[in-house]
């Protein structure tokens, strides 16, 4: 487990408003409050979520000021909330469900993909279903195979959702509001890891990210990283460890899986001639196996090497520490693969 | 409900002809249970509907030309072709959508009625099901939300006897009518054959919702006439041919209610003669309309993926 | 009763020390529930338990050295400590695994009922789960199959009163009692405090299961003295101090049994103190084998995936 | 639609038992009587599988031999009777469940992908979980959005699971006894397309087909058609056109995408340097991602070019014929791009 803060991310210098160092968790819940704010029709729906804000204490505070009408405790009944929040976005309100532990979106995934992701292309585009589904991903918690998963590849499978996967606070903050706005049902994970243990800096008030546009996290020249969510946190930090020994690596966040930003990735990997995929999901059938065909196609011709890939173990999450701490790929393996990949 | 039956028999005669594409379930027989809930309804409430959804969809106020449309997978109808018959939707008559998935409607209407509250808008939800989804556990989470939350929705469980081909006693075990109300919830038991009863039992429950007292069930006794879908034509293995004759010579919706309104003095046999004259014109001038619209550009199949 | 107990604040201490990875859900308060309800099944009989499971594996049988060596990840865990506090499974005991998915155990202990009666074994299992788990769909579906064909499973829900950090009452609508009836499953209210009364009702339904006549449903009213894991003590925004020392005072479980023993004379003190004695030198014991235990070799990892 | 009937698969010579052709569903049907006549264990669960024999007709008949105890209707309740499966799986029997659209398996995922997959692992080894979760994939039914979908990519992703995909009648049968006899859960596709159309060689009397053995359906040297389920029809219809313009395609079905004989594919790619993936589940974060990674990596410095990948356009399916026969693979699209592929 990280003990160390993580200072992640940069402010684009265009940004005016005042800027601070707060954690991801904190960038969530301003994104939250603030369009709660912006917009009556934004409401939250999940299990705990008022008074305790949440198992992660994410929201905390929120139900004190925009009250239990619009911080909604529910039931534990992930499917029937969830479909009840599709509901209700048809009809008028922007909902935000919060699914505790991700690996619960397999509860709702027939809301979700049969339901959300189908209403407006069914309906030949007339009705929409704008709602956001907050999940967490993310292991080496010690919370085993059923709390652990980072099920992502799944929702980014599915015509009809888009995706996000943020892995610093700005992001995550920019994110958030561009999903709350949107039209379309989002799933947007966060990992739990990141809540408290990465900070980075993140402007007051209002801005967004568009999705569907990567974010270069550092410039390199030898290799490119492709990672996402937790694992920009890894990729930076065997980054730096493998600056020392003379190789120069990009890190690259797609930051929404869909849409994707195939573009950028390929530049980058136009420019490094080499590329490794790193994500926190089961390494199978998965995300890394979608972005490492992108860019192998994209920039066949000046690949150096095979694009490689890295993601969790394909085994379920352990709970015992030194087996959980085998399935996740750490900067050590990020830089013994890169190595290999340049020969050094 | 005569336009239900002349709707549904062409539907029939399409798809027997092999001219409409994919599967179609019928209604025949259940228009009293559409008809009734939908006339207590106002235009802007709204309503989830299910795989046999026409007859729904029609009383909501759907008009056949752009239904028959819809189901031949044309440009012209509600959902531009994309729908079909198990996906028929339409905001302008508060259709949220009928829906393939058994029970998929249930969440949809809670919403509804949750944003109704929220926005004191009043509108009421009604959740339009067949009895096989009271095999979906997502109906009992939504029923628990709707009535924790006093939420202006009802449940519309149609007890036609049949999940598909199994008989409805092999897979509800204790009485319906307690389901409803383990969780608190409003419930009636209506003969859904008979509108008039329908039609009261649901103006009462969807004043008392709209009034803020809750949601409620109604549980609506019906059969359907013909195969679980179109293609559905040997049926003797799951049920007794006799038992839809008696259904069909007895307790026929829309003959008990020409009966009664004959016997009232409300309409004489010319008027209803009349009625269905001008369905029927009616039904084939969609019918038509519908053949001879256009299928959509293949081009279009990259649209309205997102909003 | 006392071994819970004994055995929970150990994970407390260990937690506290920062000597236990991940988190702990402690079932102080409530081990009259697991302990009746287990004292009345057969050592082949099946249970499943809950992310609260502590109780109901030691109940079951398991012995508390090689639960410890599980909640500290060791080798020697039952499950070679890849599941931990949340998935203690031990076919040895009939445990088909604490479940970390609220109301996961329930398909689980109705499927072991169903194989049960299909092959004549007369097993009956026992679903543990909390009050919140019927906020989960499934839970019904389960109930509804369980009833249709007779299946000897009994579903026991500890309403501890809290789904983590929100009141029963505000995610449950109308009445507990009247869900199972709903669908047919015989239901018995009882005092969760009261180790006899629970061990009578839970040995009537479970003769009753076994006999053929199929599933029943506990509600068993109970109280955890803890937070909802053990990190969750700062607890005053969501219930009050009184409420907990009002439970402890009055209806702590292993005092109410003590008391009655006394007072019947099938024990005195010093026959109790020499039991807390014991039970406290073997539940030492067990946390010292589990601290000595190795880790299992990193390689391990990838074993057991597939059988 | 395809009207004509298919005639698939090739029996491997060793086979001694009389071989007759018979269609994917008499297979599939087949592959059942005789695993409940060998083993009394097995039980089949699910909507109208008895008298009905399934929506499909495919079932028909097994009710009467084996009787309803054992080919058992269930509610309309895919999440409880597959949950109970896995409970009666850990307790003594095999039980088969029938989800009778592929979309409904997300109904059934958490009792699949937190239950079922993760027992075993779990407990240490200590439970296990003989189940077979068959489930119907495949459009082109005009049955829209919600009975449409291909969602192997899913469970495929998951580790604990196994997934095979079976294209002929040959290895829907030879496989099906495989899935059944496993002691782990296994998710079994079946295209609806296929049950009536698809017709081919079949011995009678038992035989069983190992998991994660690709299997090449026809030989060739220029490129390599790696398809699957019913894409494997399209590859080998596609081959045959190649064939009229001098272009050599060998035809290479996984038949499992876990587990995946990754060998075998990139084998065969080595072999002819160019490679296409055809798959019917939706494009994005599928099956094809995962297969093009693995031969790009593989066959890295055997490619003349990139990896290609051809699967269900990213769009719900619609309904209208037009539309939906915009959405699926067809010859064509298959050929317009080899050609592309070989500049020819
Ligand atoms: C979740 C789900 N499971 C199964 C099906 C397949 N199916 C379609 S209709 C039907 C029977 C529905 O019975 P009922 O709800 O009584 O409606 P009816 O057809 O009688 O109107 C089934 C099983 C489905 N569409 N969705
Ligand atoms: C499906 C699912 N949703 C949410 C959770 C998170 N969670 C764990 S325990 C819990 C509360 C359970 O309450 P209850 O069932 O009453 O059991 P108790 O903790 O009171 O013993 C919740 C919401 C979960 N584990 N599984
Ligand atoms: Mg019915
Ligand atoms: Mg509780």
């Amino acid at each position: 487990m990280p003990e160390a803060v993580a200072h992640a991310g940069r402010v684009p210098p265009k940004a005016d408003a005042p800027v601070r160092e707060i954690t991801f968790g904190e960038a969530i819940r301003e994104a939250l409050a603030e369009e709660m704010r912006r917009d009556p029709k934004v409401v939250l729906l999940g299990e705990d979520v008022a008074e305790a804000g949440t198992a992660f204490k994410v929201l905390k505070g929120l139900v004190e000021e925009f009250g239990k009408d619009r911080v909604i405790d529910t039931p534990i009944s992930e499917a029937g909330f969830t479909g009840l929040a599709v509901g209700a976005a048809m009809t008028g309100l922007r909902p935000i469900v919060d699914i505790m532990f991700g690996d619960f979106i397999a509860l709702v995934m027939d809301q979700v993909v049969n339901q959300a992701a189908k209403s407006h292309y069914m309906s030949g585009g007339r009705w929409k279903v704008p709602m956001v589904i907050r999940a967490t991903m993310g292991a080496t918690r010690r919370s085993a195979a059923q709390h652990s998963q980072s099920l992502h590849a799944w929702p980014s499978h599915v015509p009809g959702l888009k995706v996000a996967i943020p892995s610093t606070p700005y992001d995550a903050k920019g994110l958030l509001k561009t999903a709350i706005r949107d039209d379309n049902p989002v799933v947007f994970f966060e990992d739990k890891i990141s809540y408290a243990k990465v900070k980075g800096p993140v402007p007051e008030g209002d801005y967004t990210i568009p999705f569907g546009v990567a974010d270069i996290k550092r410039e390199g020249r030898d290799v490119t990283l492709v990672a996402t969510s937790s694992m920009v946190q890894v990729a930076l930090g065997a980054a730096a460890m493998l600056e020392e020994i003379g190789i120069s690596a990009e890190v690259v966040d797609p930051r929404t899986t869909w849409p994707l930003d195939e573009k950028t990735l390929i530049e980058s990997v136009r420019k490094t001639s080499r590329a490794l995929v790193i994500d926190e999901g089961s390494f199978r059938y998965g995300v890394t196996g979608e972005l490492a065909s992108v860019i192998a196609e994209g920039a066949f011709y000046e690949l150096d090497g095979p694009v490689r890939r890295l993601g969790a173990r394909h085994v379920p999450i352990p709970f015992s520490p030194p087996l959980e701490d085998a399935t996740v790929p750490a900067e050590r393996d990020v830089v013994d693969l890169v190595r290999q990949m340049c020969n050094k | 409900m005569m336009a239900i039956r002349l709707f549904e028999e062409r539907v029939n005669d399409l798809y027997t002809r092999a001219l409409m594409p994919g599967l179609a379930h019928l209604y025949i027989g259940e228009e009293a249970v559409a008809v009734g809930v939908c006339e207590a309804l106002q235009p802007d409430d709204y309503i989830t509907s299910t795989h046999r959804g026409h007859g729904h969809c029609l009383a909501k106020g759907a008009v056949p030309h752009l239904m028959f449309a819809e189901l031949l997978g044309k440009e012209a109808g509600y959902c531009k072709g994309k729908g079909g018959s198990m996906h028929i939707a339409d905001p302008g008559t508060g259709n949220l959508g009928a829906n393939a998935i058994v029970g998929g409607g249930a969440g949809i209407a809670t919403g509804a009625a949750f944003a109704s509250k929220y926005q004191g808008t009043g509108r009421v939800s009604v959740c339009f099901f067949g009895e096989g989804a009271l095999g979906q556990g997502v109906l009992y989470e939504e029923m628990n939300l709707a009535q924790l939350w006093k939420l202006p929705v009802i449940y519309a469980c149609e007890n036609n006897l049949y999940n598909e081909y199994t008989h409805y006693s092999e897979t509800t075990a204790g009485d319906i009518m307690a389901r409803p109300a383990a969780f608190g919830v409003a419930a009636q038991a209506v003969d859904g054959q008979d509108v008039r009863a329908v039609h009261a039992a649901a103006s009462a429950m969807i004043d008392r919702a709209r009034r803020g007292d809750g949601p409620g069930f109604l549980l609506l006794n019906t059969y359907r006439y013909r195969g679980h879908h179109v293609g559905d034509v040997a049926r003797d293995y799951y049920r007794p041919k006799q038992e839809e004759q008696r259904w069909m010579a007895d307790r026929d919706p829309i003959a008990l209610h020409a009966a009664w309104l004959l016997a009232q003095g409300i309409a004489d046999q010319a008027a209803l003669d009349r009625i269905t004259e001008e369905l029927t014109a009616e039904m084939d001038a969609a019918v038509d309309y519908a053949m001879k619209a256009p299928y959509p550009d293949p081009g279009r199949v990259d649209e309205d993926i997102y909003a």
